[in-house]
């Protein structure tokens, strides 16, 4: 039964779950820090998706294809910063509403330019291979789970750190944790936190972009409509959860994707699917009982603040 | 004093025009583009919000608009008292499925049975969001998050009810069977529009009274403007918590009953979560900035633009994608004017208390 | 650097806020800037900061015309800023906070913390300052914060320094230094000005007054021009309230009763503690800030759980009561956060006036609200502590500072309640308004009332109680009769270790 | 100006659905067969199909053609209220119908009951998987009449049942790809997919980790060339067309659709174009052969399947 579980494809397929929500849910973190309550990843993401596969069938090369996600994914950055930052649109209905148009917008796109309806499927893709990482293969658990995985994998565990020094260290980042926290104080030193906000989701949407491609042209190589299937509320739960810190980002990433990929092999299991379908989701409430029991233990033993 | 009030009312005009043109622009862009027919689609858009033989399609988005509305209602209670419960999904099929199983499985007179299944679903609703409450009260989860989490095992746990336990095997369907016939929310006569939007206008109106003339709603709402101010002078805000998330999750699960013994007459998977009726009824309540009158109409809005935008997209030339772009679109312009006009108006308000 | 202000006129919408004031700052003297509350003051220093943009009037630097589009441009003329509410991010550090806006950039954008402490550093030196420089903005006293807010302006090299109500949330102590440290600006040629409701200050510490009311400059000059009497009948446009008369009253029956209370502190527990508060008497609290009055305080409200200890109200343990209960029993309370815990800024004066009322029946019929009788009421409150604002339905978000306070003070001491806690009652407010919360608070204790004061206002505490003690480090260091209270003997009960609790060498 | 209006409406959006297509292209050639406008109501959820239905009954339509098992209720609520108009459900059917509501079903069982023959010929592994997109009744007339397939020429082996699921089951490639590696790696070599949209993902598992699938309702061998055995074909068109002639002649319809028919058939059955196909069974003339002989033992009614629909 434990074989069943873990198979040798288990480990490697966490990458391929976790890769998607980690990049999305990373731009959402600049959102959060900044103070934009941007709730359309999911629209970002599968913007980002459709473009990949356009700049990837187009170009030739799947590198094109993720500037081209990113591109798509900033574009729908923009549109937020219009309603949201400059006409003062609810950030929770702009959210929304951007959702609903990247859902419109591809499937539209879709026929106007390969003249497919719902998905669109073709060689002339390029896809990202795997990427051999040399002297992982031996290890028992971590050669699968770090060897041979997209690049925008690499891509996204790097972004990790990168994220957490840009935080702390970054005069961009500064701006942007100051604008979520207290934008008073940066129009007292004369930037303005719309601008910063600005940045914000167009970081954000760069990021959601990859997660796209990853979807699009990493995991598989086709579009199909409605493609992000949620990932993008997935990751909007990891950034609430976290309130968009990197390294706790990339716990709960893993915790959804290796539990979502788990719940595909407990299914062999005879597990009902719709009890399968929750786990990832009961398994997050659990993480975040644990974790404020454990916070709370830690103060009321008169513990540091 | 008054030509200033009137340059006001002038501008607020132009603004509101000029949002119109730009929709009007973006529309008429993304028509020509497919060579689609705009001022046909534009009829066809209000023909199938409003029109029909018998205005059977306005009957069409009355019956939806019961719904978002009936959830706009919900979360409008929980946002006025500063609870971010987006779980109105959870509590909404909570509703919806123990009323239909309620239906199934009680004995007496129809009438009995209705009401009692009502009353369950409520109760259900309630209860799916008082765990949200209880989660952040007792275990730290914080609202927003716990109740966006607890949408999914009552979805699953829904669809798995009525998947093996209580489907109706002979339908072929995941969903339940049929509720007794004599328990069917009657239609109007003449029309195709069932009695359900009576109970949402009830609901609806009650909720108004709530928040604007009873101790209770003042007391919510204190809480919502400042949480520190509620606790400081010393309203039971644990207690107020609750009790305003049941009351929010009582109609939610109403709703469910609605949309159980009205529309669909037994609980099928996804018919309350994909028509997307929680998130709907939020954006209806945050269009308006949570002002209770504003609500149901704001509902209304939102099923005008549905029903009329499916309807164009029957109607030849118009291709569903663009309905969809074109739903995004109007909410875009019209989520930025109104926002914007009612902090205008509420500054505008307040100033001149100050000058009487 | 010479700065000119020329004719400024600001109007928000019908108001004028300030109309044509003109006035001069001059390099090596500390200009201040007193008025009433709301009399143009902070809108004028945001004019000359280019937060406000003026309907009239011109900016002048050494003789040049300038025109602001953002602070930005007033930064980068030499320009700083300390806001009358700080504007620093909580959850950075002090150094982050100092950097923010005017980051040194070194390589792809990344700050360079190393260079920018070590400018610090001399910059500290320099005028005498010390600062732990990776502390965490949340965890300092207010008087750091304002440390840090003087810093950043030095870090920035300003010429010109605008302080904003600097002092009217330090200690004694924390009010020396940072005059020890203006007073070394002002040697280095910087030109000053300070913005303040305290008079004495304003004869220690500066060379040039102006005084403001309702939106014009009445006076202005050198000081050795004018006397502390001279300015106070100008801020308030007329004669002087007279001095207060103490009547003499024996204390009646404790209503407070607080015995080996322990609360969770910011850093560590506060406590044990017991103290008693009788009827007809004030009992001052004294002491820095931060030595755990505000967890005291919490836990007889009952904001926050005693870990142990018994507290009694009217003679009834009340321990484990909830706020609401605590209240009804007999309790009313003026909490020093006005804008968070006092009022509701988005409800309207009526709304905030009758919240926490116990008398329900009185504005309620069954479950509905009687509006009409909660307007009354407000109305009511309105007249009897004069409170300028435009009515019941105006947006509590509308008043000015003082009169925010007078409506908590008012809806507070209109519950009647045997036992009132006002914390730091008059903070920020004016002189007029402060002699009337003053009045207010005496007459409730003349009238029978207990009343627990907690102000890190020394004056205050000793104009005020019957009794005062002294708080230091979560505990009562010591307790002193109002009548033979004097500054030396309470100065020394709550700083006799007190340079614990300053800030460390950096 | 034509005198007649068909009505089609889909349960789901159209997409890349093969057999909500074919519903299409059989409305339409019905349409120019009869002379009559033609137009398509796509729905998406349970709301949206009431609507569709009522509007399509308040534009007058002749005939509204209803594809799929979701319309039940509907129907049974709106036909009685219009006399005059044509209903036809494909894919399923109503107890007592009232004179204007026609049938017209299919047997998928029967075609997956095939796959499940060549399935259990060809595995080496003596396990064979099926992924369908979500956990309900219709699916089951795929993987379960495929299971038996499976067991009646090799009882021995295992058949691995699994589904997408997910937020959005019917078109998730990327988990159904997923789901399809999981069931390959856990042993099975030989897998059925019935995932609408998620098919491109088990086709693109099959050809990066070389493993056989099925897949349906039409071919869809060449969009894997090599690593598709078969499929079961669905003749959702020419039912239609059949079904709507007899509806304008005057019949009650009722008809159901399996191999006997010719409503439902496989790739090894098609003589003529099974070997243009690409697909891998053509290559097995032993596997080709048991599947003829066994479909022509279902359509003799030698060979008795139960439909899984309606099995608890
Ligand atoms: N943004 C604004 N909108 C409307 N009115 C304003 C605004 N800012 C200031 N005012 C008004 O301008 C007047 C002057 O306010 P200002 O803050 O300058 O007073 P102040 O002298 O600083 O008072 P205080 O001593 O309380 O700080 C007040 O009456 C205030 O109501
Ligand atoms: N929306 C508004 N409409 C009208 N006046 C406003 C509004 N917002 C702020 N004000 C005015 O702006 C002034 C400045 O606000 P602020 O909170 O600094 O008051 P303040 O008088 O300076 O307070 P304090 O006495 O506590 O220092 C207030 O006096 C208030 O009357
Ligand atoms: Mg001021
Ligand atoms: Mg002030």
């Amino acid at each position: 039964m434990l074989e069943l579980l873990f198979d040798p494809s288990f480990a490697a397929s966490v990458p391929r779950f976790v890769t998607p929500i980690l990049l999305a849910a990373l731009g959402g973190a600049l959102c959060e820090r900044a103070g934009v309550f941007n709730i359309a990843l999911e629209g970002f993401l599968l913007m980002g998706a459709f473009a990949a596969v356009v700049g990837s069938y187009f170009s030739g090369s799947p590198w094109l294809g993720a500037l081209a996600a990113m591109l798509g994914g900033v574009a729908m950055g923009l549109v937020f910063a219009e309603f949201n930052l400059r006409r003062g649109g609810d950030p929770i209905v702009v959210s929304i509403a951007i959702n609903i148009l990247a859902a419109g917008l591809t499937t539209y796109l879709l026929r106007a330019i390969f003249d497919a309806m719902g998905a669109f499927s073709d060689p002339a893709i390029a896809g990202f291979g795997p990427v051999s990482i040399p002297g992982l293969g031996w290890l028992p658990v971590l050669g699968p789970v770090f060897g041979g995985q997209s690049p925008l994998f690499y891509l996204a565990l790097v972004a990790v750190p990168v994220a957490s020094l840009f935080f702390a260290r970054h005069r961009l980042g500064l701006r942007i944790r100051a604008a979520g926290e207290n934008p008073a104080g940066l129009v007292a030193g004369g930037v303005s936190p719309r601008r910063v906000r600005l940045y914000a989701l167009m970081g954000c949407g760069a990021l959601c972009g990859l997660g796209g491609a990853q979807l699009s042209i990493a995991n598989v190589n086709l579009f199909v409509e409605n493609m992000s299937a949620g990932r993008g509320w997935i990751a909007v739960v990891a950034v609430l959860l976290t309130r968009g810190r990197p390294w706790p980002l990339l716990l709960i990433a893993f915790i959804f994707g290796t539990v979502d990929s788990l719940s595909f092999r407990v299914q062999g299991l005879g597990m009902p699917q719709q009890f399968t379908d929750m786990m990832p989701y009961l398994a997050t409430l659990a993480v975040l009982i644990t974790l404020s029991w454990w916070r709370r233990g830690r103060t009321a033993n008169g513990g540091a603040p | 004093m008054r030509t200033l009030r009137e340059s006001a009312v002038l501008r607020e005009a132009v603004s509101w025009g000029v949002a119109l043109a730009w929709i009007a622009g973006v529309l008429f862009l993304l028509m020509a583009l497919v060579g689609a027919p705009f001022g046909e689609a534009l009829s066809a858009f209000l023909q199938n919000a409003f029109g029909g033989r018998r205005l059977s399609y306005l009957m069409a988005t009355l019956s939806r608009a019961a719904l978002i509305a009936g959830m706009a209602v919900s979360v409008m209670l929980s946002f006025r008292a500063g609870l971010f419960n987006i779980g109105g999904e959870g509590q909404l099929v909570a509703g919806g499925l123990v009323a239909a199983l309620a239906a199934l499985f009680l004995p007496g007179p129809p009438l009995f049975v209705l009401g009692a299944s009502i009353l369950a679903a409520m109760v259900a609703g309630a209860g799916w969001a008082l765990l949200a409450g209880l989660l952040q009260l007792h275990l730290g989860v914080p609202l927003l998050v716990g109740s966006l989490l607890l949408n999914y095992p009552i979805r699953y746990i829904a669809s798995y009810l009525v998947a093996h336990p209580f489907r109706d095997v002979q339908s072929g369907m995941v969903q339940s069977h049929l509720v007794p016939q004599a328990t069917w929310l009657p239609y109007f006569p003449g029309t195709r529009l069932d009695i359900g939007i009576l109970f949402i206008a009830a609901a609806s109106l009650f909720a108004i009274i709530y928040s604007h003339f009873t101790l209770h709603g003042y007391h919510a709402r204190m809480n919502g403007l400042s949480p520190a101010f509620a606790r400081t002078v010393g309203l039971p805000v644990g207690k107020l918590t609750l009790q305003t998330l049941a009351m929010s999750g009582a109609i939610a699960g109403l709703v469910g009953a609605v949309a159980v013994f009205g529309v669909h007459h037994r609980y099928i998977d996804g018919m309350l979560v994909q028509p997307l009726y929680a998130w709907t009824g939020i954006i209806a309540v945050l269009l308006v900035g949570m002002i209770p009158w504003a609500v149901p109409l704001s509902g209304l809005f939102f099923a005008a633009i549905q029903t009329g935008a499916a309807g164009m997209e029957r109607s030849a030339g118009v291709p569903k994608e663009i309905a969809l772009v074109m739903q995004a679109v109007i909410i875009l312009f019209v989520a930025s004017r109104v926002s914007g006009a009612l902090v205008a108006s509420s500054e505008r308000r307040a100033g001149g208390g100050e000058g009487a | 650097m010479r700065v000119a202000l020329c004719g400024i006129t600001v109007r928000f919408g019908a108001l004028t806020a300030v109309e044509d004031v003109s006035l001069a700052i001059e390099p090596g003297e500390v200009h201040a800037v007193v008025g009433e509350n709301g009399a143009g003051k902070t809108t004028l220093m945001n004019v000359l900061f280019g937060l406000v943009a003026p309907q009239a009037g011109a900016i002048r630097l050494d003789g040049q015309d300038r025109r602001w589009t953002s602070p930005q441009d007033a930064i980068r003329h030499g320009l700083g800023m300390v806001h009358q509410h700080f504007m620093l991010q909580e959850s950075m550090s002090v150094l982050e906070n100092i950097v923010l806006c005017a980051e040194p950039a070194g390589r792809f954008g990344l700050v360079d913390f190393s260079a920018a402490r070590s400018r610090l550093r001399r910059i500290a030196e320099q005028h005498g300052i010390s600062l732990a420089l990776d502390r965490p903005v949340a965890r300092l006293s207010v008087g750091e914060r304002q440390v840090v807010e003087v810093l950043k302006m030095l870090y920035r090299q300003a010429e010109v320094l605008i302080l904003d109500e600097p002092t009217s949330v330090l200690t004694p102590q924390e009010k020396d230094r940072l005059f020890a440290t203006l007073r070394s600006f002002r040697t280095a040629g910087k030109a000053i000005v300070l913005i303040t409701h305290k008079l004495d200050e304003v004869m220690e510490l500066a060379d040039r007054v102006s005084v403001m009311r309702a939106g014009r400059l009445v006076w202005s000059g050198r000081l050795s021009q004018t006397s502390k009497e001279e300015i106070a009948r100008g801020i308030v446009g007329g004669a002087l309230p007279p001095a207060r008369q103490r009547a003499v009253r024996t204390p009646g029956e404790p209503v407070l009763a607080v015995r080996d209370l322990e609360v969770a502190g910011r850093s560590g527990a506060v406590g044990p503690l017991s103290l008693r508060v009788h009827a007809g008497e004030i009992v001052g609290i004294a002491g820095v800030a931060g030595n755990g009055q505000g967890e005291l305080i919490q836990a007889i409200t009952g904001l926050a759980p005693a870990l142990s200890g018994e507290i009694a109200l009217c003679g009834r343990p009340v321990t484990h009561l909830d706020v609401e209960r605590r209240r009804r029993l007999g309790m009313s309370y003026i909490p020093e956060d006005r804008q968070r815990m006092g009022l509701a800024l988005g409800a309207t004066v009526s709304e905030n006036a009758n919240a926490g009322r116990d008398d329900r029946r009185a504005f309620t019929r069954g479950p509905f609200l009687d509006r009409a009788a909660m307007a009354r009421f407000a109305s009511g409150l309105i007249e009897r502590f004069r409170i300028r604002v435009g009515g019941p339905s105006a947006l509590a978000a509308t008043m000015s500072g003082g009169n925010k306070q007078k409506l908590v003070v008012g809806r507070e001491l209109a519950r009647n309640t045997p036992l009132v806690i006002a914390e730091n009652p008059t903070w920020g407010v004016d002189i007029g308004a402060i002699d009337f919360i003053h009045g207010e608070l005496m007459r409730m204790r003349d009238e029978g009332h207990a009343v627990l004061l907690v102000s890190t206002e020394l004056d205050e505490v000793m104009a005020l109680s019957d009794r005062i003690l002294v708080m230091y480090a979560g505990a009562i260091a010591g307790e002193v009769a109002g009548t033979e209270a004097d500054r030396e003997t309470i100065g020394r009960m709550m700083t006799s270790r007190a340079h614990q609790a300053l800030p460390e060498v950096a | 100006q034509e005198d007649r209006l068909f009505v089609y409406v889909s349960p789901d959006p159209i997409g890349v659905n093969a057999f909500l297509q074919m519903g299409r292209e059989g409305i339409e050639a019905a349409g120019e067969k009869f002379g009559a406008e033609v137009r398509t109501y796509e729905s998406r959820t349970a709301a949206d199909r009431l609507e569709n239905v009522n509007a399509a009954v308040n534009e007058g339509a002749d005939i509204v053609v209803l594809l799929g098992f979701e319309f039940n209720d509907i129907v049974r609520q709106v036909a009685p209220t219009a006399p005059d108009i044509q209903f036809l459900i494909v894919d399923q059917c109503i107890e007592d119908r009232p004179e204007n509501v026609h049938c017209a079903v299919f047997r998928e069982y029967e075609a997956s009951y095939l796959m499940g023959v060549a399935a259990g010929m060809l595995t080496e592994s003596g396990k064979v998987g099926v992924v369908g997109a979500l956990d309900i009744p219709f699916l089951h007339r795929y993987t379960d009449g495929y299971a038996q397939g499976v067991k009646s020429v090799a009882p021995d082996a295992a058949v691995d049942v699994r589904w997408v699921g997910g937020e959005n089951p019917f078109s998730d490639p990327v988990r159904a790809k997923e789901q399809a590696l999981a069931m390959h790696s856990a042993g099975s070599d030989l897998i059925f997919t019935a995932t609408s949209g998620g098919d491109f993902g088990v086709f693109e598992a099959a050809q990066e980790n070389d493993f056989l699938v099925f897949s349906v309702d039409i071919n869809q061998c060449p969009q894997a060339p090599g690593h598709v055995v078969d499929v079961t074909l669905k003749r959702v068109d020419t039912a239609m067309l059949q079904a709507i002639e007899a509806i304008l002649g005057g019949e009650h319809v009722m008809m159901s659709l399996g191999l006997k028919e010719g409503g439902m058939s496989a790739m090894a059955l098609e003589k003529d174009a099974l070997a243009d196909s690409q697909c891998v069974v053509a290559e097995h003339p032993e596997v080709v052969e048991k599947m003829r002989s066994v479909a022509a033992s279902i359509a003799d009614g030698s060979l008795v399947l139960e439909d899984p629909m309606f099995a608890q």
